[in-house]
Protein backbone atom coordinates (compact mmCIF):
# COMPACT_ATOMS: atom_id res chain seq x y z
CA UNK A 1 0.00 0.00 0.00
CA UNK A 2 1.82 2.82 -1.29
CA UNK A 3 1.08 6.35 1.66
CA UNK A 4 2.27 10.08 1.65
CA UNK A 5 2.86 11.66 5.21
CA UNK A 6 0.46 15.16 4.97
CA UNK A 7 2.26 17.98 6.13
CA UNK A 8 0.03 19.24 9.30
CA UNK A 9 1.35 23.12 9.92
CA UNK A 10 -0.21 24.99 12.40
CA UNK A 11 -2.48 28.09 11.00
CA UNK A 12 -0.64 30.76 12.91
CA UNK A 13 -3.98 33.40 13.41
CA UNK A 14 -4.17 34.83 16.27
CA UNK A 15 -0.03 34.79 17.47
CA UNK A 16 -0.30 38.08 18.34
CA UNK A 17 -1.87 38.29 21.28
CA UNK A 18 0.89 39.08 23.79
CA UNK A 19 3.16 36.60 25.28
CA UNK A 20 0.72 34.91 28.25
CA UNK A 21 1.71 31.33 26.31
CA UNK A 22 4.61 29.83 25.26
CA UNK A 23 2.71 28.39 22.23
CA UNK A 24 2.83 30.46 19.32
CA UNK A 25 -0.40 29.32 17.39
CA UNK A 26 -3.96 28.62 17.92
CA UNK A 27 -7.01 30.62 18.62
CA UNK A 28 -7.03 32.15 22.15
CA UNK A 29 -10.08 31.72 24.68
CA UNK A 30 -11.13 31.52 27.94
CA UNK A 31 -12.78 28.14 29.61
CA UNK A 32 -16.31 29.10 30.19
CA UNK A 33 -16.07 26.96 34.06
CA UNK A 34 -12.18 28.14 34.36
CA UNK A 35 -13.16 31.07 37.10
CA UNK A 36 -8.91 31.48 37.24
CA UNK A 37 -9.04 33.16 33.57
CA UNK A 38 -5.85 31.07 32.20
CA UNK A 39 -6.03 31.23 28.75
CA UNK A 40 -6.49 28.61 26.67
CA UNK A 41 -5.89 28.24 22.51
CA UNK A 42 -7.74 26.65 19.89
CA UNK A 43 -4.91 25.24 17.47
CA UNK A 44 -5.71 25.42 13.79
CA UNK A 45 -4.29 23.35 11.18
CA UNK A 46 -3.49 22.83 7.42
CA UNK A 47 -2.86 19.69 5.44
CA UNK A 48 -0.64 20.07 3.35
CA UNK A 49 0.60 17.35 0.48
CA UNK A 50 4.03 17.72 -1.18
CA UNK A 51 2.61 17.35 -5.10
CA UNK A 52 5.58 16.77 -7.71
CA UNK A 53 5.06 18.26 -11.34
CA UNK A 54 6.46 15.41 -13.50
CA UNK A 55 7.14 16.18 -17.84
CA UNK A 56 3.44 15.41 -19.26
CA UNK A 57 5.16 12.85 -21.84
CA UNK A 58 6.96 11.01 -18.55
CA UNK A 59 6.22 7.41 -18.07
CA UNK A 60 3.51 6.70 -15.82
CA UNK A 61 5.53 4.83 -13.33
CA UNK A 62 8.21 7.46 -13.61
CA UNK A 63 9.99 7.70 -10.01
CA UNK A 64 12.25 11.04 -9.88
CA UNK A 65 16.08 10.55 -8.37
CA UNK A 66 15.57 14.21 -7.80
CA UNK A 67 12.60 16.89 -7.20
CA UNK A 68 13.47 20.61 -8.22
CA UNK A 69 11.82 22.75 -5.63
CA UNK A 70 10.28 24.65 -8.18
CA UNK A 71 8.54 21.53 -9.72
CA UNK A 72 7.40 20.56 -6.00
CA UNK A 73 5.38 22.91 -4.49
CA UNK A 74 2.97 22.11 -1.15
CA UNK A 75 -0.10 22.18 -1.60
CA UNK A 76 -3.58 22.73 0.68
CA UNK A 77 -5.11 19.17 0.89
CA UNK A 78 -8.60 20.66 0.02
CA UNK A 79 -11.84 18.70 -0.22
CA UNK A 80 -14.23 21.84 -0.41
CA UNK A 81 -12.15 22.94 -3.45
CA UNK A 82 -13.62 21.31 -7.00
CA UNK A 83 -10.63 21.09 -8.64
CA UNK A 84 -7.14 21.51 -8.04
CA UNK A 85 -5.37 25.09 -8.58
CA UNK A 86 -2.22 26.81 -8.73
CA UNK A 87 -1.88 30.57 -7.96
CA UNK A 88 0.63 31.98 -11.07
CA UNK A 89 3.64 32.33 -8.78
CA UNK A 90 4.21 28.33 -8.24
CA UNK A 91 2.78 27.40 -12.34
CA UNK A 92 5.01 29.67 -13.79
CA UNK A 93 8.34 27.51 -12.80
CA UNK A 94 6.37 24.86 -14.27
CA UNK A 95 4.91 26.06 -16.73
CA UNK A 96 6.67 23.93 -19.73
CA UNK A 97 4.93 20.79 -18.10
CA UNK A 98 1.38 22.34 -18.78
CA UNK A 99 -0.82 20.84 -21.11
CA UNK A 100 -3.27 24.04 -21.88
CA UNK A 101 -6.68 23.53 -22.71
CA UNK A 102 -9.05 25.89 -24.74
CA UNK A 103 -12.27 27.00 -22.81
CA UNK A 104 -15.23 27.83 -24.79
CA UNK A 105 -15.65 31.38 -24.63
CA UNK A 106 -18.03 33.25 -22.81
CA UNK A 107 -20.70 35.14 -24.20
CA UNK A 108 -19.74 38.37 -22.79
CA UNK A 109 -15.90 37.79 -24.21
CA UNK A 110 -14.58 38.54 -20.61
CA UNK A 111 -12.51 35.63 -19.59
CA UNK A 112 -13.05 32.78 -17.13
CA UNK A 113 -13.14 33.50 -13.42
CA UNK A 114 -12.87 31.44 -10.22
CA UNK A 115 -14.78 32.88 -7.41
CA UNK A 116 -13.78 32.22 -3.63
CA UNK A 117 -16.40 34.31 -1.12
CA UNK A 118 -14.55 37.92 -1.57
CA UNK A 119 -12.43 37.16 -3.89
CA UNK A 120 -12.50 36.46 -8.41
CA UNK A 121 -9.67 35.63 -10.53
CA UNK A 122 -9.07 34.79 -14.40
CA UNK A 123 -7.54 31.11 -14.56
CA UNK A 124 -6.53 28.99 -17.98
CA UNK A 125 -7.25 25.28 -17.77
CA UNK A 126 -4.87 22.84 -18.17
CA UNK A 127 -3.46 19.24 -17.29
CA UNK A 128 -0.20 18.91 -15.31
CA UNK A 129 0.79 15.55 -14.33
CA UNK A 130 0.89 15.29 -10.50
CA UNK A 131 2.82 12.80 -7.51
CA UNK A 132 3.31 13.22 -4.30
CA UNK A 133 6.17 12.49 -1.75
CA UNK A 134 7.03 13.53 1.53
CA UNK A 135 9.63 14.43 3.99
CA UNK A 136 10.73 10.87 3.92
CA UNK A 137 10.60 10.35 0.37
CA UNK A 138 7.52 8.42 0.33
CA UNK A 139 5.94 8.48 -3.33
CA UNK A 140 2.40 7.96 -4.89
CA UNK A 141 2.53 7.42 -8.08
CA UNK A 142 1.95 10.21 -10.70
CA UNK A 143 -1.77 10.43 -12.51
CA UNK A 144 -2.51 13.64 -14.83
CA UNK A 145 -5.07 16.34 -12.82
CA UNK A 146 -6.86 18.96 -14.34
CA UNK A 147 -6.35 22.27 -12.76
CA UNK A 148 -7.16 25.61 -12.75
CA UNK A 149 -4.05 28.15 -13.69
CA UNK A 150 -5.04 31.70 -11.71
CA UNK A 151 -2.99 34.95 -14.22
CA UNK A 152 -1.57 37.40 -11.60
CA UNK A 153 -4.00 39.96 -10.56
CA UNK A 154 -3.80 43.41 -11.73
CA UNK A 155 -2.70 45.65 -8.93
CA UNK A 156 -5.02 46.51 -6.35
CA UNK A 157 -7.15 43.34 -7.16
CA UNK A 158 -7.64 40.53 -4.21
CA UNK A 159 -5.16 38.49 -3.09
CA UNK A 160 -5.51 35.08 -4.68
CA UNK A 161 -3.93 32.14 -2.69
CA UNK A 162 -0.45 32.30 -1.87
CA UNK A 163 -0.33 28.08 -1.89
CA UNK A 164 -1.15 25.55 -4.54
CA UNK A 165 -4.22 23.41 -3.94
CA UNK A 166 -5.25 20.21 -4.17
CA UNK A 167 -8.78 19.87 -4.66
CA UNK A 168 -11.21 17.25 -5.10
CA UNK A 169 -11.25 16.67 -8.50
CA UNK A 170 -7.72 14.64 -8.71
CA UNK A 171 -6.95 11.38 -9.66
CA UNK A 172 -4.47 11.27 -7.13
CA UNK A 173 -7.56 10.77 -4.28
CA UNK A 174 -9.20 8.13 -6.55
CA UNK A 175 -9.09 5.22 -4.85
CA UNK A 176 -7.07 6.50 -1.67
CA UNK A 177 -8.02 7.77 1.59
CA UNK A 178 -7.21 10.76 3.38
CA UNK A 179 -6.39 8.83 7.55
CA UNK A 180 -5.72 10.46 10.58
CA UNK A 181 -3.94 8.33 12.63
CA UNK A 182 -3.95 10.22 16.07
CA UNK A 183 -1.63 12.29 17.10
CA UNK A 184 2.64 13.32 18.01
CA UNK A 185 3.96 12.87 20.92
CA UNK A 186 4.18 17.32 20.77
CA UNK A 187 0.02 16.71 20.06
CA UNK A 188 0.23 17.62 16.06
CA UNK A 189 -2.30 15.38 14.34
CA UNK A 190 -1.02 12.65 11.46
CA UNK A 191 -2.28 12.53 8.47
CA UNK A 192 -1.92 10.19 5.58
CA UNK A 193 -2.73 10.17 2.20
CA UNK A 194 -2.90 6.59 1.17
CA UNK A 195 -4.21 4.17 -0.66
CA UNK A 196 -7.60 2.38 -0.47
CA UNK A 197 -7.01 -1.21 0.61
CA UNK A 198 -10.13 -3.05 1.51
CA UNK B 1 11.68 13.97 12.88
CA UNK B 2 13.94 14.59 15.17
CA UNK B 3 14.94 17.58 17.18
CA UNK B 4 17.80 18.57 15.28
CA UNK B 5 16.26 18.79 12.26
CA UNK B 6 17.49 15.32 11.11
CA UNK B 7 15.46 12.55 9.54
CA UNK B 8 16.11 9.25 10.94
CA UNK B 9 15.52 6.67 7.84
CA UNK B 10 12.12 5.28 7.15
CA UNK B 11 10.99 2.39 9.31
CA UNK B 12 11.88 -0.93 8.48
CA UNK B 13 8.30 -1.40 9.16
CA UNK B 14 7.24 0.84 6.51
CA UNK B 15 8.50 -0.86 4.04
CA UNK B 16 6.91 -3.97 4.88
CA UNK B 17 3.74 -2.22 4.83
CA UNK B 18 4.29 -1.46 1.44
CA UNK B 19 5.56 2.18 1.31
CA UNK B 20 6.82 3.06 -2.01
CA UNK B 21 9.95 5.15 -1.54
CA UNK B 22 12.10 7.32 -4.07
CA UNK B 23 15.73 6.57 -4.68
CA UNK B 24 16.95 10.03 -4.47
CA UNK B 25 20.28 11.33 -5.26
CA UNK B 26 22.17 13.35 -2.98
CA UNK B 27 20.86 16.64 -4.23
CA UNK B 28 17.19 15.15 -3.97
CA UNK B 29 18.25 14.21 -0.28
CA UNK B 30 19.26 17.43 0.73
CA UNK B 31 16.55 19.42 -0.84
CA UNK B 32 13.81 17.06 1.21
CA UNK B 33 15.96 17.86 3.97
CA UNK B 34 15.64 21.27 3.75
CA UNK B 35 12.14 21.30 3.13
CA UNK B 36 11.42 19.25 6.08
CA UNK B 37 13.79 21.71 8.44
CA UNK B 38 11.58 24.65 7.22
CA UNK B 39 8.33 22.46 8.28
CA UNK B 40 10.03 21.99 11.69
CA UNK B 41 11.39 25.37 12.21
CA UNK B 42 7.65 26.39 11.49
CA UNK B 43 6.27 24.87 14.15
CA UNK B 44 8.62 26.31 16.44
CA UNK B 45 7.43 30.22 15.33
CA UNK B 46 10.98 30.34 14.03
CA UNK B 47 9.56 32.19 10.74
CA UNK B 48 6.76 34.60 12.83
CA UNK B 49 9.11 38.06 11.84
CA UNK B 50 7.86 36.34 8.21
CA UNK B 51 4.47 35.98 7.70
CA UNK B 52 3.00 37.17 4.76
CA UNK B 53 6.43 36.80 3.07
CA UNK B 54 8.32 34.32 1.11
CA UNK B 55 11.93 32.65 2.53
CA UNK B 56 14.29 31.10 1.04
CA UNK B 57 16.17 27.99 2.19
CA UNK B 58 19.65 26.27 1.51
CA UNK B 59 21.45 23.88 3.59
CA UNK B 60 19.43 24.85 6.83
CA UNK B 61 19.95 28.60 6.19
CA UNK B 62 18.05 31.22 5.39
CA UNK B 63 19.24 32.69 2.34
CA UNK B 64 16.30 35.35 1.11
CA UNK B 65 13.30 37.09 2.46
CA UNK B 66 10.65 38.74 0.23
CA UNK B 67 7.44 39.13 -1.82
CA UNK B 68 8.70 37.82 -4.89
CA UNK B 69 9.23 34.18 -4.70
CA UNK B 70 10.76 33.92 -8.17
CA UNK B 71 13.29 36.71 -8.15
CA UNK B 72 14.00 35.39 -4.65
CA UNK B 73 14.79 32.08 -5.90
CA UNK B 74 17.06 33.03 -9.05
CA UNK B 75 18.97 35.77 -6.28
CA UNK B 76 18.94 32.98 -3.90
CA UNK B 77 20.68 30.31 -6.94
CA UNK B 78 23.26 32.42 -7.83
CA UNK B 79 24.62 33.53 -4.37
CA UNK B 80 24.51 30.15 -3.01
CA UNK B 81 25.80 28.43 -6.27
CA UNK B 82 23.40 26.11 -6.53
CA UNK B 83 20.50 25.59 -9.30
CA UNK B 84 17.32 27.38 -9.16
CA UNK B 85 15.50 23.95 -8.33
CA UNK B 86 17.42 23.38 -5.11
CA UNK B 87 16.77 26.70 -3.32
CA UNK B 88 13.65 25.52 -0.86
CA UNK B 89 10.91 28.96 -1.05
CA UNK B 90 8.07 28.61 1.26
CA UNK B 91 5.16 30.57 1.96
CA UNK B 92 4.86 31.52 5.48
CA UNK B 93 1.46 32.39 6.32
CA UNK B 94 0.17 35.23 7.97
CA UNK B 95 -2.66 35.04 10.04
CA UNK B 96 -4.65 37.26 7.46
CA UNK B 97 -4.57 33.70 5.12
CA UNK B 98 -6.98 31.48 6.04
CA UNK C 1 -36.44 8.64 -8.17
CA UNK C 2 -37.63 11.75 -10.36
CA UNK C 3 -40.96 12.49 -10.39
CA UNK C 4 -42.46 14.84 -7.87
CA UNK C 5 -44.84 13.26 -5.33
CA UNK C 6 -45.88 10.04 -7.28
CA UNK C 7 -44.20 7.88 -4.49
CA UNK C 8 -45.37 7.35 -0.96
CA UNK C 9 -42.90 8.53 2.21
CA UNK C 10 -40.66 4.85 3.12
CA UNK C 11 -41.52 3.94 6.34
CA UNK C 12 -38.08 2.73 6.59
CA UNK C 13 -34.83 3.00 5.14
CA UNK C 14 -33.23 -0.29 3.86
CA UNK C 15 -29.96 -1.17 5.52
CA UNK C 16 -26.61 -1.55 3.81
CA UNK C 17 -25.83 -4.93 3.69
CA UNK C 18 -22.05 -4.04 3.47
CA UNK C 19 -22.37 -1.59 6.72
CA UNK C 20 -20.15 -2.40 9.47
CA UNK C 21 -21.71 -4.78 12.58
CA UNK C 22 -21.78 -2.28 14.97
CA UNK C 23 -22.75 0.59 12.80
CA UNK C 24 -25.27 3.25 14.34
CA UNK C 25 -28.60 4.35 12.63
CA UNK C 26 -30.95 7.09 13.06
CA UNK C 27 -34.46 5.96 14.35
CA UNK C 28 -36.90 4.58 11.49
CA UNK C 29 -39.07 8.01 11.69
CA UNK C 30 -36.42 10.23 10.30
CA UNK C 31 -37.13 7.90 6.86
CA UNK C 32 -39.70 10.07 5.34
CA UNK C 33 -37.21 12.98 5.82
CA UNK C 34 -34.19 11.55 4.68
CA UNK C 35 -36.31 10.41 1.83
CA UNK C 36 -36.31 14.01 0.82
CA UNK C 37 -32.98 14.92 1.20
CA UNK C 38 -32.04 12.29 -1.07
CA UNK C 39 -34.65 13.62 -3.85
CA UNK C 40 -32.93 16.72 -3.68
CA UNK C 41 -29.44 15.85 -4.12
CA UNK C 42 -30.71 14.39 -7.08
CA UNK C 43 -32.64 17.06 -8.31
CA UNK C 44 -29.51 19.01 -7.62
CA UNK C 45 -27.73 16.62 -9.75
CA UNK C 46 -29.76 17.10 -12.28
CA UNK C 47 -29.72 20.61 -12.55
CA UNK C 48 -32.94 21.28 -11.60
CA UNK C 49 -31.86 23.95 -9.50
CA UNK C 50 -29.53 26.14 -11.04
CA UNK C 51 -32.23 29.01 -11.15
CA UNK C 52 -31.86 29.15 -7.13
CA UNK C 53 -28.24 30.11 -6.66
CA UNK C 54 -27.55 31.39 -3.07
CA UNK C 55 -30.90 29.92 -1.89
CA UNK C 56 -32.12 27.12 0.36
CA UNK C 57 -34.39 25.03 -2.02
CA UNK C 58 -37.24 23.04 0.85
CA UNK C 59 -39.40 19.74 -0.13
CA UNK C 60 -41.66 18.01 1.36
CA UNK C 61 -42.85 14.22 0.12
CA UNK C 62 -40.38 14.33 -2.77
CA UNK C 63 -41.95 17.98 -4.39
CA UNK C 64 -40.19 21.48 -3.80
CA UNK C 65 -42.62 23.46 -1.51
CA UNK C 66 -40.18 26.72 -1.44
CA UNK C 67 -37.48 28.32 -1.49
CA UNK C 68 -35.27 31.09 -0.28
CA UNK C 69 -32.38 32.38 0.94
CA UNK C 70 -32.92 32.93 4.72
CA UNK C 71 -33.24 29.54 5.54
CA UNK C 72 -34.75 30.21 9.29
CA UNK C 73 -37.71 32.29 7.34
CA UNK C 74 -37.76 29.46 4.92
CA UNK C 75 -38.49 26.31 7.55
CA UNK C 76 -41.48 28.41 9.51
CA UNK C 77 -42.78 29.60 5.84
CA UNK C 78 -43.79 26.06 4.89
CA UNK C 79 -44.43 24.56 8.03
CA UNK C 80 -46.73 27.05 8.22
CA UNK C 81 -48.49 26.06 5.16
CA UNK C 82 -48.03 22.54 4.98
CA UNK C 83 -49.34 22.51 8.74
CA UNK C 84 -45.84 20.37 9.62
CA UNK C 85 -43.13 20.69 12.34
CA UNK C 86 -40.27 22.55 11.02
CA UNK C 87 -37.76 19.84 11.31
CA UNK C 88 -39.86 17.81 9.12
CA UNK C 89 -38.70 20.39 5.88
CA UNK C 90 -35.93 18.91 3.66
CA UNK C 91 -33.62 21.49 2.62
CA UNK C 92 -30.52 22.16 0.18
CA UNK C 93 -28.36 24.86 0.31
CA UNK C 94 -27.60 25.65 -3.66
CA UNK C 95 -24.24 27.14 -4.12
CA UNK C 96 -23.23 30.54 -5.16
CA UNK C 97 -21.15 29.98 -8.37
CA UNK C 98 -17.24 29.05 -7.71
CA UNK C 99 -16.55 30.00 -11.79
CA UNK C 100 -18.24 32.67 -13.43
CA UNK C 101 -20.66 31.21 -15.79
CA UNK D 1 -16.63 0.78 13.66
CA UNK D 2 -19.35 3.06 11.82
CA UNK D 3 -19.27 5.32 8.76
CA UNK D 4 -21.57 8.08 6.64
CA UNK D 5 -21.93 8.63 3.39
CA UNK D 6 -20.45 12.03 2.24
CA UNK D 7 -22.58 13.46 -0.40
CA UNK D 8 -21.56 14.36 -4.11
CA UNK D 9 -23.23 17.12 -5.56
CA UNK D 10 -22.70 18.47 -9.12
CA UNK D 11 -21.86 22.16 -8.91
CA UNK D 12 -21.22 22.98 -12.59
CA UNK D 13 -19.46 21.05 -15.60
CA UNK D 14 -16.51 22.81 -16.86
CA UNK D 15 -16.28 23.22 -20.30
CA UNK D 16 -13.34 22.84 -21.91
CA UNK D 17 -11.97 21.75 -25.84
CA UNK D 18 -8.76 20.32 -26.65
CA UNK D 19 -6.81 23.11 -28.57
CA UNK D 20 -6.15 20.58 -31.74
CA UNK D 21 -10.16 19.86 -31.71
CA UNK D 22 -11.29 21.29 -34.55
CA UNK D 23 -15.05 19.69 -33.82
CA UNK D 24 -16.54 22.89 -31.86
CA UNK D 25 -18.16 20.70 -29.34
CA UNK D 26 -16.81 20.97 -25.86
CA UNK D 27 -15.64 18.65 -23.30
CA UNK D 28 -16.93 19.20 -19.95
CA UNK D 29 -15.52 18.18 -16.57
CA UNK D 30 -18.17 17.43 -13.39
CA UNK D 31 -16.53 20.10 -10.60
CA UNK D 32 -18.26 18.24 -7.14
CA UNK D 33 -18.43 19.23 -3.49
CA UNK D 34 -18.77 17.27 -0.63
CA UNK D 35 -21.68 17.97 1.38
CA UNK D 36 -22.27 16.62 4.62
CA UNK D 37 -25.70 16.31 6.79
CA UNK D 38 -24.85 17.97 10.31
CA UNK D 39 -27.47 17.72 13.48
CA UNK D 40 -26.56 19.99 16.27
CA UNK D 41 -27.77 18.23 19.43
CA UNK D 42 -28.66 20.19 22.22
CA UNK D 43 -26.02 20.43 25.28
CA UNK D 44 -27.95 18.28 27.65
CA UNK D 45 -28.21 15.41 25.13
CA UNK D 46 -27.52 11.55 25.91
CA UNK D 47 -24.01 11.97 24.07
CA UNK D 48 -24.29 8.43 22.70
CA UNK D 49 -27.86 8.76 21.93
CA UNK D 50 -29.44 9.11 18.23
CA UNK D 51 -30.84 12.81 17.68
CA UNK D 52 -34.62 13.44 19.00
CA UNK D 53 -37.04 11.12 16.97
CA UNK D 54 -39.99 13.76 16.97
CA UNK D 55 -38.24 16.18 14.31
CA UNK D 56 -39.84 19.10 16.26
CA UNK D 57 -36.60 20.66 15.90
CA UNK D 58 -34.83 21.50 12.73
CA UNK D 59 -30.72 21.41 13.55
CA UNK D 60 -29.85 20.08 10.29
CA UNK D 61 -26.69 21.77 8.54
CA UNK D 62 -26.31 21.41 5.33
CA UNK D 63 -21.94 21.77 5.18
CA UNK D 64 -19.61 21.64 2.99
CA UNK D 65 -17.12 18.94 3.51
CA UNK D 66 -14.34 20.64 3.82
CA UNK D 67 -10.43 19.87 4.92
CA UNK D 68 -8.95 22.98 3.28
CA UNK D 69 -10.75 25.09 6.13
CA UNK D 70 -9.19 24.94 9.50
CA UNK D 71 -12.07 25.54 11.73
CA UNK D 72 -16.04 25.05 10.93
CA UNK D 73 -17.43 28.14 9.91
CA UNK D 74 -21.15 28.66 10.05
CA UNK D 75 -22.76 31.93 8.78
CA UNK D 76 -25.71 33.27 10.94
CA UNK D 77 -28.22 31.90 8.89
CA UNK D 78 -26.93 28.65 9.36
CA UNK D 79 -26.26 29.08 13.15
CA UNK D 80 -29.70 31.19 14.20
CA UNK D 81 -31.59 28.38 14.14
CA UNK D 82 -30.09 26.73 16.88
CA UNK D 83 -28.42 29.06 18.50
CA UNK D 84 -30.17 28.37 22.22
CA UNK D 85 -27.93 24.99 21.78
CA UNK D 86 -24.97 26.63 21.26
CA UNK D 87 -21.99 27.18 24.13
CA UNK D 88 -20.30 30.39 23.29
CA UNK D 89 -17.14 30.92 24.70
CA UNK D 90 -15.19 33.98 25.57
CA UNK D 91 -12.37 35.57 23.72
CA UNK D 92 -9.06 37.03 24.82
CA UNK D 93 -9.86 40.52 23.93
CA UNK D 94 -7.61 41.48 20.42
CA UNK D 95 -4.86 43.96 20.99
CA UNK D 96 -6.43 46.91 19.02
CA UNK D 97 -9.43 45.86 20.97
CA UNK D 98 -11.43 45.58 17.70
CA UNK D 99 -13.55 42.35 16.85
CA UNK D 100 -11.80 39.38 16.02
CA UNK D 101 -12.11 38.52 11.98
CA UNK D 102 -12.22 35.89 10.16
CA UNK D 103 -9.96 36.66 6.79
CA UNK D 104 -10.79 34.52 3.84
CA UNK D 105 -8.96 36.05 0.84
CA UNK D 106 -10.69 39.04 -0.38
CA UNK D 107 -13.05 38.95 2.30
CA UNK D 108 -12.80 39.76 6.22
CA UNK D 109 -15.97 39.05 8.40
CA UNK D 110 -16.57 39.22 12.24
CA UNK D 111 -17.14 36.49 14.60
CA UNK D 112 -17.79 34.61 18.02
CA UNK D 113 -16.41 31.68 18.63
CA UNK D 114 -18.58 28.85 20.32
CA UNK D 115 -18.80 24.86 20.50
CA UNK D 116 -21.68 23.27 19.35
CA UNK D 117 -22.47 19.10 19.68
CA UNK D 118 -22.61 17.86 15.97
CA UNK D 119 -23.32 14.46 14.74
CA UNK D 120 -23.28 13.23 11.04
CA UNK D 121 -25.93 11.21 9.63
CA UNK D 122 -26.43 10.25 6.12
CA UNK D 123 -29.08 9.80 3.34
CA UNK D 124 -29.14 5.93 4.04
CA UNK D 125 -29.89 6.95 8.17
CA UNK D 126 -26.41 6.01 9.27
CA UNK D 127 -25.46 8.20 12.20
CA UNK D 128 -22.00 9.23 13.94
CA UNK D 129 -22.52 10.40 17.41
CA UNK D 130 -22.41 13.69 18.36
CA UNK D 131 -19.09 15.56 19.31
CA UNK D 132 -18.14 18.91 20.56
CA UNK D 133 -16.71 20.58 17.61
CA UNK D 134 -14.81 24.14 18.09
CA UNK D 135 -17.09 26.53 15.07
CA UNK D 136 -16.56 29.86 14.33
CA UNK D 137 -20.35 31.65 14.04
CA UNK D 138 -20.33 34.47 12.00
CA UNK D 139 -21.98 37.42 12.85
CA UNK D 140 -24.40 38.98 9.84
CA UNK D 141 -23.48 39.53 6.60
CA UNK D 142 -24.85 38.62 3.07
CA UNK D 143 -22.19 37.32 1.92
CA UNK D 144 -21.64 34.86 4.57
CA UNK D 145 -25.13 34.12 6.06
CA UNK D 146 -25.71 30.74 4.44
CA UNK D 147 -22.25 29.70 4.95
CA UNK D 148 -21.60 25.97 6.42
CA UNK D 149 -18.00 24.60 6.45
CA UNK D 150 -16.96 21.47 8.35
CA UNK D 151 -13.32 21.87 8.71
CA UNK D 152 -10.41 19.89 9.95
CA UNK D 153 -10.47 20.73 13.39
CA UNK D 154 -13.06 18.51 14.77
CA UNK D 155 -13.39 15.27 16.68
CA UNK D 156 -15.66 13.84 14.05
CA UNK D 157 -12.28 13.17 12.35
CA UNK D 158 -10.14 12.18 14.64
CA UNK D 159 -8.92 8.70 14.17
CA UNK D 160 -11.47 8.43 11.74
CA UNK D 161 -10.73 8.77 7.39
CA UNK D 162 -12.00 9.95 4.60
CA UNK D 163 -12.22 7.59 1.58
CA UNK D 164 -12.89 7.38 -1.85
CA UNK D 165 -14.44 4.44 -2.79
CA UNK D 166 -14.71 4.55 -6.66
CA UNK D 167 -17.69 5.59 -8.59
CA UNK D 168 -21.47 4.78 -9.02
CA UNK D 169 -22.87 3.48 -12.12
CA UNK D 170 -23.91 7.27 -13.58
CA UNK D 171 -20.45 8.10 -12.57
CA UNK D 172 -20.39 10.34 -9.55
CA UNK D 173 -17.81 9.45 -6.94
CA UNK D 174 -18.49 7.99 -3.81
CA UNK D 175 -17.17 9.03 -0.40
CA UNK D 176 -17.14 8.27 3.02
CA UNK D 177 -16.30 9.00 6.60
CA UNK D 178 -15.77 6.53 8.76
CA UNK D 179 -13.68 4.73 11.81
CA UNK D 180 -9.59 4.33 10.63
CA UNK D 181 -10.17 0.41 11.58
CA UNK D 182 -6.64 0.02 10.64
CA UNK D 183 -5.22 1.09 13.87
Amino acid sequence: MAKVRVEVRNHPLARCVGSESPTPFGLPFFRPSDAARVIARLPWYRLLVKVVVLPADADPLTRPVEIPETHSPPAILDTGAPLTCFPATLWRQFAAEIRWLDQPPREDGEPWRMTILGGSWTYRLGRVRLGATDINGRWLDAATTVAMFLDEPPAGASRPPRHAILGLRTPLLDRRRVRHAGTTPDDLPVWWLEDDIP
Amino acid sequence: MTTNGTHPPPPATDAAHGDVFLELNDEGKAALADFAWVGEQYHRGAWAAHAGEYIAVVRRQVVGVGGDPAGLRERAARECGVPPGRVVVSYIDSPNDL
Amino acid sequence: MTTNGTHPPPSAIPRDPTDPPDQQYLPDSWAPLLADLRWLDEQYNLGAFEAHRGEHVAAVSLAVVGHGRDLTELYERVARELGVPPGRVATVYVDELLFTE
Amino acid sequence: MSRVRLRTLVERRVGYRWPSDRSGVPLTIPAYRLRTQLVALSPDADPYDAPPTDLEQFRRIDAIFDTGAPLTVLGHGRWRPFASDIRWLEQVPTPSGQPRRLTILGGSWTYRLAQVRLGVTDEQNRWLSAVWTPVLCLDPNPTTDNLALLGLRTPLLDRRRVRHAGTTPDDLPVWWLEDDAVG
